[in-house]
């Protein structure tokens, strides 16, 4: 287990990226969600995953849902444009809104309501796509805007605030998205930076649909000890893959786990994931094993975090539609119409 | 008795679907069409795969009155299923064709039959199994060649055109057309006294199809991304986007396509594409029918409140529910206008033919960039799908598309405090900026829920109040953009007027000439779009009495007159067809003498 | 100066969310209902959780006046992010009641503070840092009860019935609510000028929401199955049905329920369900918002034309798109009588307060069941969420449910062929059947696809258009059958009468009067359903001028009035609010005294 | 392999069941599908199936959506009630009417387009909620009645019947159905009437949510040969887990397996599903095994049929949810309406 270590140098404020840039500038708007929501822990992971990566802020669209967990889009990267959408259609805006311009990076951030119950379906369609974004689902496994109603990711053994029984089975949406084509998949909790930070640098930096699931308490409606998507119940049954860290292209690979017992995920940038192995069942590039081990370890009561699966080569639907690399939205008149000679060519191959 | 004519008449075909008659009964159309008449082929077909009955009716129309008419004068009856109710469709006078292979006695004095042993020829001709069951179709319309008086040439060289690359097949396709041409030489010489004389009034037409038409228009107006589900009857109109891309917006040298064209999982998924794709500034589109826009309801109203241009193609079929999705209506009106919960309005054009799907399929793109908001196109099925003898496009290289309101980034830079939702201009419409522009300014957050000026969320309920009263004075703007109605006349010299719109235009054209030889004089105006703009304020205004036509049970497009307008309702009469055919001039006469001389109408509505 | 007043002031609350206060207003609004005064709490909370500023408005009455009224005679203001605009409502010579644990200064000479330095005592007295935030709203409801001379009793019992089965709870909670009251009665004795004195106003009267009120008619009315998907205003009557149906629906013995309650996965799958279960013969029903109706515009559609009953509640908010989710607004009207493509019309019932809301719960279920098709309830937010001083509900035990036409296993035995959409008895409502209730008769395939009488698949048009016919015939009878509008005047007096329904109508009735003392003499109906019946067409065409009050802002009402009466428009008036807040009286007499002056509003629309 | 090994003694139309009923009486309206349409073959195997098992075909409700497939509830039992509903929203149709009367047996039918499309949020959810069904995917990898377009079961390597490439990789239905719930699940071929008429069988008699994925090849739209769903392909790929015998309840068991070769899944109501092994893989109660069967042969190219997962033991909705055993839509207001005295109570609760 590989939380609750805190970072051991404390980096300041106003320590400055290769930009130029410091952490401030990647926040975003006061947060209102409630404190303690892990949601809000996610974001500032995301600003520190964005700050040490030099991303420029204008250059990526935040799209969401609607929900908590969708709100927070608007609590960081102030300089980028947002786009909060209807209840579970996220993956459709952020499809549409990739093709017309490939060049920019997609962030979207969901629910667990927003994309196990009414979104699921885009889901599903936007990984097997191979969509190049990375998508979040803050799972705490409860409908938190709505005042606490199960998900469908809430697992059967936990129980409401109230006392109710959670009466169906969790859908566990990282073995899906491995199987329907997602090419980087990873699961992390939102309590563990150490874990969360580098897993959202190496999701960024990849080319394809990359998948993070984070398990993110709801403090006011699942945070109780029936529940079992709380602080307590994930630090106690969180069983971690490896221990994560992200390496930026150009950069000499710097890890201090011992030689042998490290997987090296080269993305297609040439930044490089490093993990140092936990788990013996470790292999991220095995799609079945993946999935068996998922599942094994939700048989077993165990919460299996890190890189669950990563296919660096893959395709993403740009490549997939051979869509030109001139984003669409720049074209004008003069690559697009095709003129009035054409026209009256048409026009004889209709008489 | 034998119907005699040149030029003027209507022909039915009656197959079984998935036999291939439907090429062969659009060449016969197109060899018509080539001879220089103008025609009008529509496609009666069911909504099923194989083996159902289909029908094909071709009104040949020298003057160009090319709505539908009932009453047959010839049938090719090629269906036995079918045989009784499409024998009784047949005017007393009229010619029935059959496959006498099996010989059948159709118990009618009145109409002319012409017997050709199709199958058996056939059979004799060709070992192929499926090209003995094919070519039946062709052979037919060789038949009809001869006894029309047709030049055989024309039909030579469609078949050319049709297999230029499987040159093989050009042989045993003129062979079948021959079968039945010589068929009929031999037995039917001067037999019939329909007759189909070359002409030049098909100069500057095209025979073409809404949808294929409206597709082309799209990629005219620039669009990039157009993201669908499938159905009928739009399927076509994003294939034939699909078709010319593939053609005309391929990058040379890359291979590249400047354009993305996705099969969504459905049609919510499908309007959220076309959201996504327009809020990043790419042109985008969707193509859907009735069950689609109510899917595509929660989204549209999105796109409405938070201001997204978006183009949506509605191509109307028979409603409500799954409804009739092989027939025509004009019965979304309502649903498209308002489509959406809360105080919602949307701009709608409404094109008649072809060629005003291909202007209006540019004219969309360039109302949803500068209005940023939907623009909803509604065709129906017989405009979409039926091919129509329309006027050339026409495309001039000065042209430039108005992508409205964005700020680049040296707009940006010239501005203090960018105001996403600021009506700078007193015309309800804002900036936009893409993502991407500018480092430091212009981001803003898109959101359906309530925010003010400035893009940011709020509950104040006055502050929403104000963005909701901004959009109010954006459609007003709206409607000095969207097209002007048009009128048949140039000055109104009736008390009476006609309000019709959209694919009814083709039967409007010969009820108005019909009821000017009744001497009924009535003034007439398209509508070509929503919201309403002055002149059709006006033409209501100068009328005392108003006949509103419309492929639809309720009214609809009077019901929104009334609702917009606040009119005085006695004086809107509506005309209505809602059996899921194309309505006939016949109807509207009928309807506008019987009302007029207060007895009851002949047809039923 | 000081306001001075008996059982009749505003008083409003401000808090910041998710800290317990919305139940102690609650607590306090319950106390004065008890002590005899009807009373109107309205909680106006932001769409979030926790953290930020939300208000709780409370009339208290004794007239019955329970509408909303602008200018606030007494402040708890106790979130000072909210302090000055706070204050600002406050009318001169009103009360503020804040935290003086932190002093301030709030400029305004005109108004009579009262401080009292809660966190300070609460942190005296408890030890427990949740109980510390907690209790300060029992603190305020003790001084309330304190300054207003209210019987504390009346607190200390409901302090009780809150904590039955929790009896630890109990003393540090009246512990709570001393605080407040003791340090009153020491500092504050005499000093406010409003009070409440004990009155019987209440007698007959019961405090509830009509979000409670319709779930608890759904279980009356014989729901078995609910299936939802939580969205806000609507979650708490689908909640309120269920925490009924598990007291009072539990068989005896076995335990298990005699009802199913499902949470959907969205919006489409609990349309779906519902009508499953309808078609099966079950009392189904779902509970949303806008954007659910649009999402569930698909499947209403199916139900509207494969008849098949369905009944929705649609508690509005704040539109268009996700707008204001916190917010009422009546600005679903449109798009729920009109739901779906094509021609499609849809009975709506508009219940006015929590009595009507159990009532037509009831009666929704019946119409459904006797017309075959979808019964749209339209509430909204602020009926829907809030408390209102409504009547008692009523029960006659000799009540039947009234199933419609539905034939059994013996009905069926005495039938020669049956045809699921046959006209028998010329009323447009065909007879149906349940599966499995005969082994030979009776089965039909139920379609969203045209279809026959016999309820077979049709592609013929005409066919279809008798069976859309028939549709129009049924909503005809449809009229004579939903609630009659409720008339203010046992007979018209006056050329002009005000419409209006729903929520609206606790405003109405004091706006009402307040004319009357302006000697304007006004006629007033209050319209309960749609399709409009003959009395509505009577009283608009027997006033020659016509206010039609509605929450939104395109006068929804007044478009659905003009398109299916054929109304002239320039008599019918809209008077508009949709700010999300609930339109008061006054809102109305400015409006329509404006209108007869011929000046302009003094409140903007 | 199992298939084309034809049934051994032909049975007569007229041959009568237990109900003294003669298949005729199973029959449906003459189809409109297209002449070697998989989908009416499947409707063969139903009357067949429903014949065998002696169905009251009037306590049997059909539901489907739209398609080709979706239509062929109309060509088999027609004494049932139908419902074809709007387009993939079949299961939450199920769903209600189950609610409202659990005693009927639900046979839905769907399509690869109106399942795995527009409508695979309602059928992953029906599967989780465990519904008491059986639901039927015919499987043809095209939407066949809007004209040939890839579904999203079609697979990677397949072409359009005008050479298209499929550019996105397949919705393997049955992995997740196993991973929701679903607790029968198999697959199968239309063409196949040996081994899908137990399986039918079985699935009907299962309490619980019974998933049936049949590949059943469109003739006029994905028959050629560059389609991984045409007679020819499925022939030559199909990857037989098991010879399926079903043997109902209160019968004898009597197969001609040698012994030992044999799994016996017994159902609910005392029915047994007796199956000869014929891969080694198999074992029809391991739930992460099935998936895994499922992947691997995927993989390779194989398509696995038969029975590959089945738990009987597991509970339906209708327990989940301890809905009384009256059905529902049978209960009056005796049994429903509180009266008038709780009523009062109520009312006084709220004063
Ligand atoms: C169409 C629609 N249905 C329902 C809602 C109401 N709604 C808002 S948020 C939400 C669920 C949010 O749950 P989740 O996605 O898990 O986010 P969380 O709040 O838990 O972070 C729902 C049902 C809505 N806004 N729109
Ligand atoms: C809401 C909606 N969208 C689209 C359609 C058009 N449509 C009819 S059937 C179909 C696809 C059918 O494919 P599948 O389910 O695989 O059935 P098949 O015909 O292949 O058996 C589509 C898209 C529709 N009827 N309704
Ligand atoms: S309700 Fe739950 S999910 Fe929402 S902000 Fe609060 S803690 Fe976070
Ligand atoms: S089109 Fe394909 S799926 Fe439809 S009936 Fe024909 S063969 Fe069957
Ligand atoms: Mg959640
Ligand atoms: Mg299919």
């Amino acid at each position: 287990m590989t939380y609750i270590v805190k970072p051991k140098n404390h980096h300041p404020l106003l320590e400055k990226n290769e930009l130029g840039l410091t952490r401030r500038d990647y926040e975003g708007a006061v947060s209102t969600l409630c404190a303690g929501c892990g949601h809000d822990s996610i974001s500032s992971a995301i600003v520190e995953a964005c700050f040490q990566l030099s991303i420029e802020s204008y250059k990526v669209a935040k799209l969401s849902g609607i929900g908590c967990s969708s709100k927070a889009p608007a609590y960081f990267l102030n300089q980028s444009h947002g786009f909060n959408s209807v209840h579970g259609r996220m993956p459709s805006i952020a499809t549409g809104a990739a093709m017309a311009n490939h060049e920019l990076l997609y962030l979207g951030i969901s629910g667990d309501g927003d994309s196990a119950s009414i979104g699921i379906g885009q889901f599903i369609h936007c990984a097997r796509r191979q969509l190049n974004m990375t998508y979040i689902v803050e799972n705490n496994g409860t409908y938190g805007l709505t005042k606490g109603q199960f998900s469908a990711t809430n697992d059967l053994e936990s129980k409401s605030k109230y006392g109710d029984d959670n009466l169906f089975p969790s859908i566990d949406l990282p073995s899906m998205a491995i199987q329907l084509g997602a090419s980087f998949v990873a699961r992390s909790f939102s309590g563990d930076k150490e874990q969360l930070v580098p897993l959202l640098k190496a999701a960024l930096s990849h080319k394809g649909f990359s998948f993070l699931d984070i398990i993110s308490p709801c403090v006011t409606f699942n945070n109780h000890n029936t529940s079992t998507k709380s602080y307590d119940y994930i630090r106690e049954h969180n069983d971690a893959l490896s221990r994560p860290d992200f390496v930026p292209s150009g950069k000499e690979i710097l890890t201090d786990y011992p030689k042998g017992s490290t997987v090296d995920v080269p993305l297609h940038d040439g930044s490089l994931l490093s993990l140092e192995k936990i788990s013996e069942n470790y292999d991220p590039a095995d799609k079945i094993k993946a999935i068996q081990n998922i599942q094994e370890s939700q048989r077993d009561g165990k919460v299996l975090t890190g890189l669950l699966y990563a296919d660096p080569e893959a395709k993403d639907l740009k490549e997939i539609l051979n869509v030109s690399d001139k984003p669409l939205n720049e074209m004008d008149l003069n690559d697009l119409c095709p003129g009035s000679e054409k026209l009256k060519d048409i026009n004889s191959g209709l008489k | 008795m034998k119907i005699k004519s040149v030029n003027d008449f209507v022909i039915k075909f009656a197959n079984v679907n998935g036999s291939g008659s439907a090429s062969a009964n659009q060449m016969f159309a197109k060899g018509v069409f080539r001879s220089g008449i103008p025609v009008s082929p529509k496609n009666i077909f069911p909504s099923n795969i194989q083996g159902l009955p289909t029908w094909f009716e071709v009104r040949v129309n020298e003057k160009g009155y090319l709505g539908r008419r009932e009453g047959i004068d010839l049938f090719v009856a090629m269906n036995p299923q079918s045989y009784q109710k499409d024998v009784e469709e047949l005017k007393a006078g009229g010619y029935l064709i059959y496959d006498s292979s099996w010989k059948r006695d159709f118990g009618r004095e009145d109409i002319n039959i012409l017997e050709i042993p199709l199958t058996k020829l056939c059979v004799q001709e060709f070992t192929n199994p499926k090209q003995r069951l094919l070519f039946k179709n062709l052979g037919y319309v060789g038949l009809l060649a001869s006894i029309l008086e047709m030049d055989k040439d024309i039909y030579i060289s469609l078949i050319e055109e049709q297999f230029k690359g499987k040159e093989k097949l050009i042989e045993p396709n003129v062979k079948a057309l021959n079968i039945g041409y010589n068929y009929a030489e031999e037995n039917f010489k001067d037999y019939c006294d329909i007759k189909v004389n070359k002409s030049n009034k098909t100069d500057g037409l095209i025979l073409t199809s809404g949808n294929d038409a409206a597709g082309l228009g799209c990629v005219y107006g620039g669009a990039t991304v157009c993201a669908w589900y499938p159905i009928t009857p739009s399927t076509s109109l994003a294939e034939s986007y699909s078709k010319y891309s593939e053609k005309m917006r391929v990058e040379i040298g890359t291979e590249k396509n400047k354009f993305a064209f996705i099969q969504a999982e459905d049609e919510l998924a499908a309007m959220g594409m076309t959201i996504g794709a327009n809020w990043n500034g790419a042109r985008a589109f969707t193509a859907t029918s009735g069950p689609g826009v109510s899917l595509m309801s929660e989204f549209i109203g999105l796109a409405y409140f938070a201001e997204v241009p978006t183009v949506l193609f509605n191509v109307q079929r028979g409603g409500p529910s799954t409804g009739m999705p092989t027939r025509t209506q004009q019965s979304d009106i309502l649903c498209s206008a308002y489509a959406s919960h809360g105080d919602t309005k949307h701009i709608l054009l409404i094109p008649s033919d072809p060629k005003e799907c291909f202007d209006f399929a540019v004219e969309a793109f360039d109302l949803a960039d500068r209005l940023q908001t939907p623009v909803i196109v509604l065709l129906d099925l017989d405009l979409g799908m039926n091919d129509w003898s329309t006027k050339e496009f026409e495309w001039d290289d000065n042209n430039q598309y108005d992508r409205g309101k964005v700020l680049s980034k040296e707009d940006l830079d010239g501005i203090e405090k960018f105001g996403r939702y600021l009506d700078v201009d007193g015309d309800g419409i804002p900036y936009r900026t893409y993502p991407g522009t500018h480092p430091e300014k212009g981001a803003y957050f898109t959101r359906g829920t309530s925010h003010d000026e400035y893009a940011g969320y709020t509950e104040d309920g006055v502050k929403n109040a104000e963005m909701l009263t901004r959009l109010v004075k954006k459609f007003q703007t709206a409607s000095s953009l969207v097209p002007s109605p048009v009128f048949n006349q140039e000055k109104n010299t009736s008390s009476m007027g006609i309000i019709y719109f959209g694919s009814t235009d083709c039967s409007m054209q010969e009820a108005l000439d019909v009821l000017d030889e009744q001497n009924i004089n009535i003034d007439a105006m398209r509508i070509r779009a929503f919201p309403f703009n002055l002149e059709v304020w006006e033409f209501i205004e100068d009328h005392d009495l108003l006949f509103i036509v419309e492929q639809n049970r309720d009214g609809q497009m009077r019901t929104l007159i009334m609702a917009e307008g606040g009119i005085i309702p006695d004086k809107l009469v509506s005309i209505l067809c809602f059996d899921g055919q194309p309505i006939t001039a016949e109807h509207i006469t009928n309807k506008i003498n019987a009302h007029i001389s207060g007895k009851p109408a002949l047809v039923a509505s």
